[in-house]
């Protein structure tokens, strides 16, 4: 038998590309802007601080002041913080909940995939903003219920991939050593096919996480967001868009920052450093 | 061009690889040879030891992660390294063409067969549509191709894998190269396909004069095909020379040691006791089994097994052999209780064992045991070794940490590993070494019965050996009893006390293990036996008319459901007997039961004795 | 996404009807007509049209395109469907009323000819001759008295059915004269007949896929949600008018799309733009603002009627938290008036100047609301861009009421639904109140104890007993009182916070003249189409 | 064609059928759940109770849920769903109105997107690791990051209203010819790209760069092929069951996904019908766009598979 040379470069262990470079220090600025970046607001995200409103970028107002003449930096810090953790936690959720479910779907097989399949596909086909309104309207507005409505709008996509996924990994043998060993549907799922989907998980994570920082906008649009005076960074842009005109920076600072946070988490899960799942064969 | 001057010349080649870490290490290191034209010449090596490489170099070709770094390589008139990439494009499939290992792989599934194999010939705009059509079935004619005219109009997956490989060197010769590269070309055939392939091709390059670089790791294979013989080792060679004189006196230690593996001593246990006071640990009776649900009768929609029987003493290897297809690692999914049989029962110990897996306790589980033949695809992947081996000691066992991490480093010094590689994870080891870590998961149980499916078969000759012996000396050391699957009957006969032998789905002969050396022989059998190449050269030539006939006669559609399996190809049927009767279970004087009309005083006028030089024992 | 500027604009007919429901007197009525300053009507005399002071000469001809700020489904040429703005710009083409509302409310006479009326009960109203509708059918008695008894029918659900339904009787009392008795006297009757609810279709009409009506465009193409296009009526009645030739009217939803529609030339009128446009369409040339100051506002509604807010210090401090100056610039763009937390706006007559405005104050405000005892519980504050700027209003008493050491816990809600779920039922929370004509209508639905929508449920007998008295005085001085009493009770004990009056914006092209502000609502009090013409 | 590729096809139809129903059932279920019904809608401001329940009783809303679920779905099923409770219009032509909007949209928009984006991705996966591919994968995703609002605003802002090459208004009446039809498309088609490329972009990327990997791709390299037969003969034509698959999610999005760029460019399409009636309670409107929606998605995940067994011909051809 000759050797068998992998087909693609193979990454360097415990070493990043400069694009993966790039996103690391993206997403750990902004994980500290999650952290501490209330604490380094100069003033009160709700505090009319400044007579200009859509105003430049000053001493006083580094990144401009917004349509009431509040101080944009402090509005992005803030804002940074909720949509960030949202955006995580409702994408978390998702892919998490996507994961367990389409892990049974392969693992299960039978009516438990039919069953689950059926569903998400009706799940995922209803339009997201009627979901959105009907969930506004029937249990109101709070940061949970935006989360769990992130989630769920996602959820279905995601265990599209997800069960995909599951679907290969456990056509392997060692799924059916562990079968034959005894092993329960919970412990196959978790231990033996999950560690093996991490990696296109993540990416999927990464491209549904830019949809959940979107979609945060348009629900906020739709009254079930973050409470005023705070503000998604979608929801920035959004109620600031008059300044576009003018260039202001309280329009384009938060849209940067949407930017900057998508790119630097996808180009980190883009870049992570590989592990081989099999020898090419 | 100069007579003398051979056709292709390789100087000095140096191929450098990337690994993991981003060193770049030599794979082929300081390589030269030469090949004569019209000349065969055999590349013959193990895993690692660069011979593709070398090989795809000719076509001015590394795979990702590799490159060509020095040496000179010359084909015809041509400086293959001094080619732009538009003067590769012209050289491939042109001056060099290549037939790789898996045909079934190498064919676009989404493509007619003919497109595929006259595309070179498009591409290098050598002649016109239909004249290359016309000569690709010329070529399917010369390569033994069944319906000629037509199987160019087929899918791929609608073409056996011995008519896949002899259209994929079909492919290669449409366009005349001065060079074809045939990368192990028949190691993922069944033995008896092996044979009309390589005949196959010896015939058309005999024809042709084609000049070849053959690269394999199978001596006995390249015995008779090859003129001269390039032995590699870790990328450098190891001996250059001409096939017979290098067979009968190889000089490099290396060459020997090739030579010994390629005929494995056997490993015999002390004989076990059969005074008939032990029961037997497995016994399997009428089992028949298959996949797509039961059909009204309660069969199998898909039947792959019928109507099994067998039984593994305590402490006994039983060798099951059969090619692909005939149902083996089937019988040890059944028996693993993965897949319920339709029919028929195993019992352990003389305890039924359910036939589905939820259904058996977890002793019942610990007891048997099965070993996948994929090592790559049988660990998980994203556990370390350590935690591979430990899952069953707690599972079963309920061991825990000091206790836990002995076991685990015993275990790994039961396999011969060193105890650092329990912190790595399996894509980080060698095939050897998976295999290993493999069985020493299923060692872990501490079971009485091991089922191996094909172990050794994705390893190299001598790491095969190596596991042989590890077996052996586990089996001697742990009172174990194995079912030892394979379709590789040198390795059955090496380690096993019985033998089985498969065929569509059918049990055709059972027996000690002298029932592959002693004839008479079912016909199946006996066909199996001789199809294996024999390191000498001349021994393909030498094969019979009947036997070549029988080889390549191919499986019938539905054989399992017909009374005989054999029937179609066996050079012994008796029309209207054979076609209509399910056979008698037959005793024969050597101790083996065979499924057969004929008598064995028939049968063994029939077969012919075999040459003495294979039987080792 | 549901417009958030969306709103179900009443108009003076839903307050006319809380009157009538209330059983006004014929004296109170006649009292309130007289107040209104329209002593003329009651007289019988010919109302004559405004005369404009107008700069320029109409130019006849032309075509533009208007958006509204609202399209939907729900669109509608039936008059007595209308619900949003965008339906009054639109039926205010096709069709036309018995009076209509001048630029300081008062009626004036359009397809009536004459009305006279008997102790403001039993009114006479003679149509004006030669009247033709789209389809060249001459208006009859029998159309008004069909476009009225319509509005009475619930099958139609007409939100104008409550006032119709005091129209006790309804008949032709000729070919060109309609009699209406009332169930009880109302001398304000030309001025609801001048409201929209009340334009005249022809009788019989069923099917309003199209609008025929006696307007001064015909309707040449009508999709709910979509556009509609109106085209020139040769034969209208009023001389010389309309000027343009074709109006394509639509909604553009969103704010910024209908300014930069604007912008871009696509459209020459962008009906209710938002006030923080205003620059954009100021810097851009060709392009000007159109104000329309109302007595429009928005509200802090804190609910008397249930612990924890029926507590006056703590409604006191909320007041003194409202910065007026701030709101107004930063919100409005100074696009408003200063509010004094009465309903009554700078323009009323009865507007009074002498009570002190109320200033944004943090002492006093940390004084009582530290005298609530409300403490460091969080008090939920209940938004919606229904209520229009209401949320951003709520962030500015939020960070004031911060100062103070009161958390003010914002929730803003969908505009979707606002009215139905939240308006009037959170301890504190916003409203929008429309222009009405007079101090008597918005004391009356708004305020008094009984009020349909008493907002903040204050009860308080005397300002009940000054408010009928206020409606039978004569003597405008001492009515001038009356109402400067009410004002100060209602700035200093009920449940409301009026901060602003909000002005109505439009933007248009400057090209588009004609533009004079009626107090109704923007786009002349909707009525723009026949007013309006292009310069070349 | 045979009998194991018409089982896989009847197998689909029936599983998206089903599908239908039970989406059918949520949808229903979910518009009951709105709080407030179209007589409080149309009353706004003016909704008393008793005028609220005069209203409800004229438009049936009194009757039980279930027997309204009956109704509707025997409506729809004979193709009559119903009468607009708020101008009593019939359902099905203010939808017929606006589809055919909607699906010219959603069909420039996919002639537009679905090229760009299968370019990228296959440009992608032939120059895999490249700076080409680095970059074209951080502008994929840079571009579905930046909200389509902003998108469609700052195109409006210098194509409309600064340059004046663009009108600020999509409105398909009165546009004339190719020229006209390219004015009045291309922003909202621009901006709906932005959003649907990158998804596509990426999928073709992942599904082809596993086909480049396989032994078929390199045997037509070591046959002499150049790049682009290599990736246009034997590497896409075995990618494309997962890249219809994506092709199909991201279109799906087309039609009631596009809420904003209907809103921004005031285009009369079916998603701003929904949302309206979703505001006004028309209950028989939401239902049947939603089920429009549905029924849109199911079609084109179901021809994509579809797609994908017929593209196979190891089921085509036994």
């Amino acid at each position: 038998m000759s050797v068998p040379l992998r087909a693609t470069l193979p990454p360097r262990r415990f070493r990043i590309s400069v694009t993966g470079a790039i996103g690391l220090a993206l997403v750990v600025f902004w994980l500290a802007v999650t952290a501490v970046g209330p604490m380094l607001a100069p003033y009160p995200p709700g505090r009319i601080v400044g007579t200009d409103v859509l105003g430049p970028m000053t001493h006083a107002f580094p990144l401009g002041t917004d349509y009431l003449g509040r101080d944009m930096l402090s509005r992005i810090l803030v804002g940074g913080r909720y949509t960030i953790s949202i955006a995580f936690v409702a994408t978390f959720l998702a892919c998490f909940s996507a994961c367990t479910l389409a892990l049974a779907a392969a693992v299960k097989g039978g009516w438990v995939d039919a069953v689950l399949s059926r569903l998400l596909d009706a799940l995922i086909s209803i339009p997201s903003l009627l979901f959105g309104l009907v969930v506004v309207a029937a249990l109101g507005s709070s940061i949970p219920i935006l989360v769990l409505t992130a989630a769920v709008i996602y959820m279905p996509g995601a265990y599209r991939t997800a069960r995909a996924l599951a679907v290969n990994v456990n056509a392997m043998d060692f799924v059916r050593v562990a079968q034959a060993r005894g092993e329960g549907a919970w412990y196959v799922m978790r231990a033996e096919i999950m560690p093996n989907m991490v990696l296109p998980v993540l990416t999927d994570f990464g491209l549904r996480f830019v949809f959940v920082v979107l979609l945060l906008s348009g629900l906020s649009f739709l009254g079930l967001g973050v409470q005023p005076p705070d503000a998604d960074l979608g929801s920035l842009v959004r109620e600031n868009l008059q300044g576009l005109v003018f260039g202001a920076p309280a329009v384009i600072m938060p849209a940067a920052a949407i930017a900057s946070i998508t790119i630097g988490v996808n180009l980190l899960i883009d870049n992570l450093p590989t592990r081989r799942v099999s020898r090419e064969r | 061009m100069n007579a003398d001057r051979p056709l292709v010349e390789v100087d000095a080649l140096r191929v450098l690889a990337r690994d993991d870490s981003g060193q770049e290490r030599r794979i082929v290191d300081d390589v030269s040879f030469s090949i004569g034209a019209g000349e065969v010449v055999a590349l013959i090596g193990e895993s690692g030891s660069g011979k593709t490489t070398i090989a795809l170099s000719l076509l001015g070709y590394a795979r990702a992660g590799c490159r060509i770094a020095g040496g000179g390589i010359r084909v015809g008139a041509t400086d293959v390294r001094a080619l732009s990439a538009a003067g590769l494009t012209g050289l491939r499939g042109r001056q060099v063409s290549y037939i790789a290992q898996s045909a079934a792989a190498a064919f676009n599934p989404s493509q007619r067969i003919m497109p595929q194999v006259i595309e070179s010939a498009m591409i290098h705009r050598l002649m016109p549509r239909r004249a290359a059509e016309a000569k690709a079935r010329g070529l399917f004619r010369a390569l033994a191709l069944p319906n000629p005219d037509r199987i160019g109009a087929r899918f791929p997956h609608q073409v056996s894998g011995g008519q896949l490989q002899r259209l994929l060197a079909a492919m290669a010769l449409i366009t005349d190269p001065e060079l074809v590269i045939m990368d192990e070309p028949t190691t993922a055939l069944d033995v008896t396909t092996q044979i009309e392939v390589l005949r196959a091709f010896k015939a058309v390059a005999r024809e042709k004069g084609t000049t070849t670089l053959y690269v394999s790791h199978d001596l006995a294979v390249v015995a008779q095909i090859a003129d001269r013989i390039v032995v590699l080792r870790d990328g450098a060679v190891q001996e250059i020379g001409h096939t017979g004189p290098l067979l009968a006196a190889p000089r490099h230690a290396y060459t020997q040691e090739l030579l010994a593996a390629a005929a494995p001593a056997v490993r015999m246990a002390p004989p076990v006791a059969r005074t008939g006071e032990r029961p037997p640990l497995l016994r399997v009776a009428g089992l028949t089994a298959g996949y797509g649900g039961a059909n009204a009768a309660g069969m199998p929609v898909l039947p792959v097994l019928r109507d099994i029987d067998f039984v593994i003493q305590p402490g006994s290897v039983l060798g099951v052999v059969g090619e692909s297809g005939c149902g083996k690692s089937t019988l040890a999914r059944v028996i693993a209780g993965l897949l319920p049989a339709a029919r028929g029962s195993v019992s352990l110990d003389g305890e039924a064992l359910p036939a589905k897996l939820q259904d058996r306790s977890r002793e019942q589980l610990r007891r048997v045991q099965i070993v996948f033949q994929m090592a790559d695809t049988a660990l998980n992947p994203a556990h370390e070794v350590d935690r591979i081996l430990a899952r069953p000691l707690v599972f079963y066992h309920g061991l825990r940490g000091g206790a836990l991490r002995r076991r685990i480093a015993a275990l790994l010094e039961m396999v011969q590993l060193p105890a650092r590689l329990g912190r790595h994870k399996p894509g980080e080891l060698s095939g050897g070494q998976k295999q290993r870590v493999n069985l020493a998961r299923a060692l872990a149980a501490e079971p009485s019965l091991i089922l191996c499916d094909e172990v050794t078969s994705a390893l190299d000759t001598v790491v095969g050996a190596a596991i042989l012996d590890l077996l052996a000396g586990l089996r001697r050391e742990l009172d174990l009893s194995f079912m030892f699957i394979s379709h590789d009957l040198s390795t059955v006969r090496a380690f096993c006390d019985e033998v089985m032998i498969l065929y569509a789905g059918q049990r055709v002969e059972f027996g000690q293990r002298r029932a592959l050396l002693d004839r008479p022989m079912h016909p199946y059998s006996d066909l199996l036996v001789s199809s294996i190449p024999e390191l000498r050269t001349g021994w393909l030539d030498g094969i019979s008319a009947a036997h070549l006939a029988e080889a390549s006669g191919g499986i019938a559609a539905h054989a399992i459901e017909l009374p005989c399996a054999f029937y179609n190809r066996c050079a012994v049927r008796v029309e209207g007997v054979c076609n209509l009767q399910k056979p008698p279970l037959r005793p024969l004087a050597k101790g083996a039961e065979i499924l057969c009309h004929r008598t064995e005083q028939e049968l063994l006028a029939a077969q012919s004795p075999q040459p003495a030089a294979v039987l080792v024992h | 996404m549901t417009d958030p500027r969306q709103r179900r604009l009443s108009g003076p007919v839903a307050e006319a009807a809380a009157l009538l429901r209330r059983g006004a007197t014929r004296r109170e009525a006649i009292a309130w007509f007289a107040g209104a300053g329209m002593a003329a009507a009651t007289a019988g005399g010919i109302l004559t049209r405004a005369g404009s002071a107008l700069a320029d000469t109409p130019k006849r001809g032309g075509h533009i395109r208007v958006a509204g700020f609202s399209s939907s489904t729900a669109d509608t040429v039936d008059p007595a469907k209308q619900t949003l703005s965008t339906d009054y710009a639109r039926c205010n083409m096709f069709y036309n009323g018995l009076t209509t509302l001048d630029g300081a409310l008062n009626p004036q006479l359009a397809l009536a000819e004459s009305i006279d009326n008997d102790k403001a009960t039993v009114w006479t109203i003679k149509l004006r001759q030669g009247v033709q509708f789209h389809d060249g059918k001459p208006l009859t008695s029998a159309d008004v008295v069909y476009s009225l008894t319509r509005l009475k029918d619930p099958k139609v659900g007409s939100s104008a059915r409550p006032l119709a339904a005091q129209m006790q009787d309804i008949k032709a009392t000729g070919p060109n004269e309609v009699q209406i008795t009332l169930g009880a006297p109302n001398a304000d009757l030309p001025v609801v007949l001048g409201t929209f609810h009340f334009l005249i279709i022809k009788d019989g009409t069923t099917d309003f896929k199209t609008a025929v009506g006696t307007g001064a465009f015909k309707c040449k193409e009508f999709t709910p949600g979509v556009r509609s296009v109106a085209v020139r009526n040769e034969n209208y009645w009023k001389p010389g008018q309309p000027y343009l030739d074709e109006i394509e009217f639509f909604g553009i939803p969103d704010d910024n799309a209908r300014v930069n529609a604007l912008l871009s030339g696509d459209i020459q009128l962008a009906g209710g733009i938002d006030p923080r446009s205003t620059r954009q369409v100021q810097a851009a040339d060709g392009f000007a603002v159109f104000e329309t100051k109302s007595g429009n506002y928005t509200d802090l509604v804190i609910r008397l009627d249930d612990a924890p807010t029926n507590n006056a210090d703590f409604v006191m401090a909320m007041k003194y938290l409202q910065d007026r100056e701030q709101m107004r610039t930063a919100i409005f763009r100074g696009y408003a008036v200063l509010g004094n937390d009465q309903p009554v706006d700078p323009t009323n007559r009865f507007y009074c100047a002498d009570i002190p405005q109320r200033a944004f104050d943090l002492d006093k405000a940390k004084f009582h609301f530290q005298k609530s005892g409300i403490g460091s519980t969080a008090v939920p504050v209940y938004a919606s861009s229904a209520a229009s700027s209401s949320p951003d209003m709520a962030v500015l008493m939020q960070d004031a009421a911060q100062k103070i050491g009161l958390t003010l816990d914002i929730k803003r809600v969908p505009a979707d639904g606002y009215w139905s779920n939240y308006w009037m039922k959170q301890p504190v929370g916003f409203g929008n109140i429309n222009p009405r004509p007079s101090a008597d209508i918005l004391f009356s639905l708004f305020f008094k104890s009984d009020a349909p929508w008493n907002e903040s449920g204050w009860k308080n007998e005397k300002f009940d007993q000054l408010l009928l008295a206020a409606r039978a005085e004569t003597d405008v001085a001492k009515r001038k009182q009356m109402y400067c009493d009410m004002q100060g009770l209602v700035r200093d004990q009920s449940g409301i916070g009026i901060p602003l009056f909000i002005s109505m914006l439009d933007a248009h092209a400057t090209s588009l003249k004609g533009l004079r502000p009626i107090p109704l609502g923007g786009m002349m009090g909707y009525n723009f189409a026949e007013n309006v013409w292009l310069e070349s | 064609m045979n009998s194991l590729v018409l089982r896989l096809i009847a197998t689909r139809v029936a599983v998206s059928l089903l599908t239908l129903l039970i989406v059918s059932a949520i949808v229903f279920g979910a518009t009951e759940l709105l709080p407030g019904d179209v007589a409080q809608a149309v009353l706004g401001q003016g909704a008393t109770p008793d005028a609220v329940t005069a209203l409800r009783q004229a438009m049936h809303l009194d009757q039980p849920a279930w027997l309204r679920y009956v109704s509707w779905l025997h409506g729809l099923l004979t193709g009559n769903p119903g009468l607009s409770l708020v101008n009593h219009l019939p359902v099905a032509g203010l939808i017929g109105g606006r589809l055919p909007n909607s699906l010219v949209l959603a069909a420039i928009t996919t002639a537009f997107s679905v090229p760009l984006a299968l370019a990228i991705g296959i440009t992608t996966a032939v120059w895999r690791g490249s700076l080409y591919d680095r970059i074209a994968s951080t502008l994929t995703v840079s571009a579905v990051s930046v909200p389509e609002f902003l998108v469609a605003t700052l195109a409006v802002l210098i194509f409309a209203v600064n340059l004046h090459w663009l009108p600020a208004l999509s409105s398909r009446s009165g546009v004339h010819g190719l020229f006209g039809l390219v004015r009045v498309y291309a922003m909202p088609v621009v901006t709906l790209s932005f959003v649907v490329i990158a998804q596509m972009a990426r999928m073709t990327r992942a599904a082809l760069v596993n086909t480049l990997g396989s032994s078929y791709v390199e045997m037509a390299l070591l046959k002499g092929a150049r790049p682009w037969r290599i990736v246009l003969r034997h590497a896409l034509p075995n990618a494309l069951g997962p890249i219809v698959n994506a092709v199909a999610l991201s279109l799906s999005f087309l039609l009631g996904g596009v809420i904003i760029v209907e809103t921004i460019f005031n285009y009369p399409g079916l998603a701003k019908l929904m949302v309206d009636a979703v505001a006004t309670r028309d209950m028989p409107l939401v239902q049947s766009c939603a089920m429009l929606f549905c029924l849109a998605y199911l079609l084109l995940v179901m021809l994509a598979d579809l797609a994908a067994i017929l593209s196979n011909p190891r089921l085509r051809y036994r």
